[in-house]
């Protein structure tokens, strides 16, 4: 937050990859972090999942990049959102599983490889900061858990939603192909006979895609959604690439074209 | 011989406690801040908040 | 099945590691697997959670040990309907994590260590039949979900349920103390500072202990609740030999006394 | 070797990533392999370490890609080799440790998740016939064993040397760098400070590159050299890409331009 | 050393794990070490590796439980030692592969999950200190390098050694069956045809056991040995206990008979 | 101008070099320390020992 002005000053387009800019008010920052110093730049910065927030994205200048599970989770949920099939008054239960890069490069004891390795730890089973921004987006109630996996990048969010009205197959894949179909770094995974059925993470490991997608539970009306994303991609510098190849009207794409590897282990 | 604020279980405490001494439960691991002696009350220390996944 | 006969022949006591008799009825066993073709030794059998029917097991000469994940599930919830948190008209949300060894040591082109290996990987999101042991427990519906992750022994349950009243603390430290305090096999993990502060599969690998744990959400008043087994130990063989050791009346801990490593990685 | 006829038939220039055509004489196919049915090929194919027979691949239309462990055994060795450091009378130890993607995608018991995982395991302790191929390239008798890790992708070689002259690090750095200095797909890692100070597989995993280094032990005139490959890209499919870049005159490192993931797991 | 008065005052017997008395003189602590400030109490100290200095260890109040690398490497060679297949003379190549849990508690940037998984990393190619407690050991040369690997516990060493005279398989057999057949704590492992045919890590880990193995390389009469330990176990804690049961005149298995798990991934 | 006494690569070094000034290597990335300035002479900076396996 204190360096803003001078990064500012020396760039015309700003991509923040904290969490200082990414909520739209000062009282938010209040709730979930230590207060705003600079709450009269939240009106100004764009949140950028260039899914969601494209226009927006187009010129401008001061840019927060979203927060890797606030993100996955997003992108699993907004097909529903859109679609008509959740309208923000149901119970959604988020599970994510994350790798150790979302630490960043400190090291503590429990970062240490002997601690870390092997794990399914929970790390953040109520009051994640990611909340704020999920909320924010959708205008819901969450109830987020995180657990570590042994795994260096990527997040994986499993969203378990329960719709107010039944819903078919049918209209998940219209949904989910309704928001998806044009994007470039949104592949959707749902189903089939092959090993990968499913979004995982180390099928966008390196890469800037987002996996989504769902499977519907007959007996009791659940949805389950399926996202995993790269969080040192999708989940942070890919993402910032991304949304500054929109402000500065380059291709979306531009330096964004890795594929990814197969086979590979933990990322 | 006080109550963990926390989770409810009896800790027995040693004799010379002193306000301000940072106490473990031993059975939810809580840490607890004595904030009154005579009779004892604890309260739940603050946390280090961990900042992962930003 | 085909073979309960002769096996009980051979001894006065069988556990059965399968799932041939967890179920009541014949009419569950239609509904969750292919029939069965012995419906009127379900009565006879008893299900094998220790913790849950102890005094069923006294005795008993067929024996059928739970389910890894239900296993670790309703050691989990168990406290909160014990206790008159949950009465099981609540959404309950399970989502579970698990090792490479639940499959068993065939191999497929699935299970192969490249394939395997780094893995978040949902693979049975809607359908596990282990929910019908938990709703058999419980009486309850469930939405359960699990994953394979990288580790090769392990069940690592999380459920987010949502109780109709409030919650303290408190008092779900008092149900889980009440209903656990005596148990040789589970141990409390819920919060405190160090690197372990919730259950995970890792502390007890090898060993025939369960890890509960959980932690409230005061936002929305969720309670999140963790628990974790070896699935090779509590998960079956473990818990085939802690049910013997009661039907047999032996020493409850007889055989079972392994504390596990520290520190591991993925066990 | 059955089809090779109708490959070559169907196009100019035909890269073999199998052994079939790496030796160069029958003789060698019937004592390391179970003989050859082409044997008049052999001459004719051109054996495709592009840093070793770059001349020779240009315009070749029969190309045998070398094999991932000996490319990795090859790539190190060879500076010593061209500096005269070595002269081929000399024991030469290789100690390679290598990811599940060597054995392909095939599945067997002892490649399944729970057993490959975690393992330091001998695979190879003598007879590998990539010492063929290490051989024939340099003259010299080799004591080469394989060991399995817990990787998915890559090969390290480390080779223990004993020059019948003493050198110095200075004479090691100028070897190597009179190799490699304008070799694209070669990178010199040796000693340093930071965390990566030799070559490591996860830092050229999905890369075509080799890294390479080494160091000097003062008391008994021992040469440690380590290198570092991806066996699906520098021991496989990039080297055969590079090898028909080289032989139809295109740019070398054509389709070769990823530089790796940091951080990486076990890729 | 500072505190090992104070120590033996405190208790009849001591067993120190760390270095400090592993050696016979001070000459070897400057050349090795950073000298030593108690030499005097070099000679009293008994090293252990309870399988060489039983007799020693008997009675013995200053113990020093030897290095793991140290007791992995000395264990793997000791038969062709005693069958007087080596005399010393000859070139030994010891390639070691160990886990995190050899760095300690302690963390470092390069010790963090997100460096220190999926490596293959060179850490110490030359002048290891352990290399002082095999040439003490054996009175030879060796050339010594070692490897971090994705492992928590264990260490794994590969000996390449060059028998002045041809030996057979018959010959290792029985020098190794000679030294070993009595112990309680070595098995060998050599050969056979399911997924563990040579020693490995994951098969001793948690245990006090050590396994030895070797192969014989008919065409450059090269043997190679293997030998897997869990370095806090026989590599230290269960090597302590071992020689203090000796030491004391307990059975020598109080307190170790552990067998460790299967599966097991990385431990 | 000078030439790194590990590996011998030319490196280029900045006008104002102090003795005493550490320096990286850029190719065998090893830590020099400057112990003579006009002309510049380089040894190798003693390394921290890292303690494994112990
Ligand atoms: N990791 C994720 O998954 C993720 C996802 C989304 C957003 N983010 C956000 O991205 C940012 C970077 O995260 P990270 O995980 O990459 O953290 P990191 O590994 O800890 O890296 C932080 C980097 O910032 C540098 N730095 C710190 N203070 C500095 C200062 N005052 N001046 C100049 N450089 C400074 C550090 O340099 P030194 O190495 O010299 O200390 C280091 O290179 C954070 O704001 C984080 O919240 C991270
Ligand atoms: N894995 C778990 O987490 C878990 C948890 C709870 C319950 N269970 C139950 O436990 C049982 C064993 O599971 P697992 O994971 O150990 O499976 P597994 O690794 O596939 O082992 C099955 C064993 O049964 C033997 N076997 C199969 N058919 C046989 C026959 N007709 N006669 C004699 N032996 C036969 C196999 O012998 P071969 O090796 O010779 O084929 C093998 O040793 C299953 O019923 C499973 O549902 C497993
Ligand atoms: N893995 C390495 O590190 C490595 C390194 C250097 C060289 N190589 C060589 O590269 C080649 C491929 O190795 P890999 O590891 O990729 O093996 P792999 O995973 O087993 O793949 C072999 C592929 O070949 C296909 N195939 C097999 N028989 C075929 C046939 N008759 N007609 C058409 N397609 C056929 C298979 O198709 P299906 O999937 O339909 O069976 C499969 O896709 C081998 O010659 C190997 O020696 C491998
Ligand atoms: N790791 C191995 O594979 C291995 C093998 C053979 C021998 N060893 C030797 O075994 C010893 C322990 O190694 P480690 O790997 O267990 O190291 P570690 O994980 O770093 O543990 C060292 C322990 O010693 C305690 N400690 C340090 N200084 C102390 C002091 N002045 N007074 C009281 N306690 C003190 C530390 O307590 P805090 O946690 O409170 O700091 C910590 O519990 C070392 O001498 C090592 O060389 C280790
Ligand atoms: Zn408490
Ligand atoms: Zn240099």
């Amino acid at each position: 937050m204190e360096h803003i002005d001078a990064f500012r000053e020396a760039a015309d387009t700003v991509v923040d990859l904290s969490a200082d800019f990414r909520l739209d008010s000062e009282a938010e920052y209040d709730e979930w972090y230590d207060g705003h110093s600079r709450p009269e730049l939240l009106e100004e910065s764009v949140y950028a999942l260039p899914e969601r927030n494209r226009d927006e994205l187009s010129g401008a200048s001061l840019i927060a990049a979203g927060g890797c599970n606030a993100t996955a989770t997003i992108l699993g949920l907004a097909p529903l959102f859109d679609g008509g099939i959740l309208d923000g008054s149901e119970q959604l239960v988020v599970d994510v599983k994350v790798g150790s890069s979302e630490g960043g490069a400190g090291s503590s004891k429990a970062s240490s490889h002997a601690e870390r390795s092997g794990v399914v730890r929970p790390y953040a089973p109520t009051g994640h900061r990611h909340e704020a921004e999920i909320q924010a987006e959708f205008g819901c109630e969450t109830a987020f858990s995180a657990h570590a996996v042994d795994m260096t990048r990527g997040a994986a969010a499993t969203c378990h939603v329960f719709p107010n009205e039944p819903v078919t197959t049918g209209d998940l894949w219209g949904a989910f192909r309704e928001t998806y179909d044009d994007e470039p770094f949104v592949r959707l995974v749902a189903g089939g006979t092959g090993v990968y059925r499913y979004p995982e993470p180390k099928a966008v490991a390196g890469t800037n895609y987002a996996e989504v997608g769902f499977e519907l539970d007959p007996s009791n009306e659940r949805i389950v959604v399926f996202s995993a994303i790269d969080n040192m991609m999708k989940g942070s510098a890919g993402q910032a690439v991304h949304a500054a190849n929109i402000s500065c009207g380059f291709e979306e794409t531009a330096g964004l074209d890795f594929q990814g590897l197969h086979p590979v282990g933990a990322p | 011989m006080a109550n963990c604020p926390e989770c409810g279980a009896e800790l027995s405490l040693h004799d010379d406690v002193e306000t301000g001494e940072i106490i473990d439960c031993g059975t939810c691991g809580g840490e607890l801040e004595v904030v009154a002696t005579g009779p004892v009350e604890l309260e739940t220390a603050p946390e280090l908040e961990e900042d992962w996944g930003e």
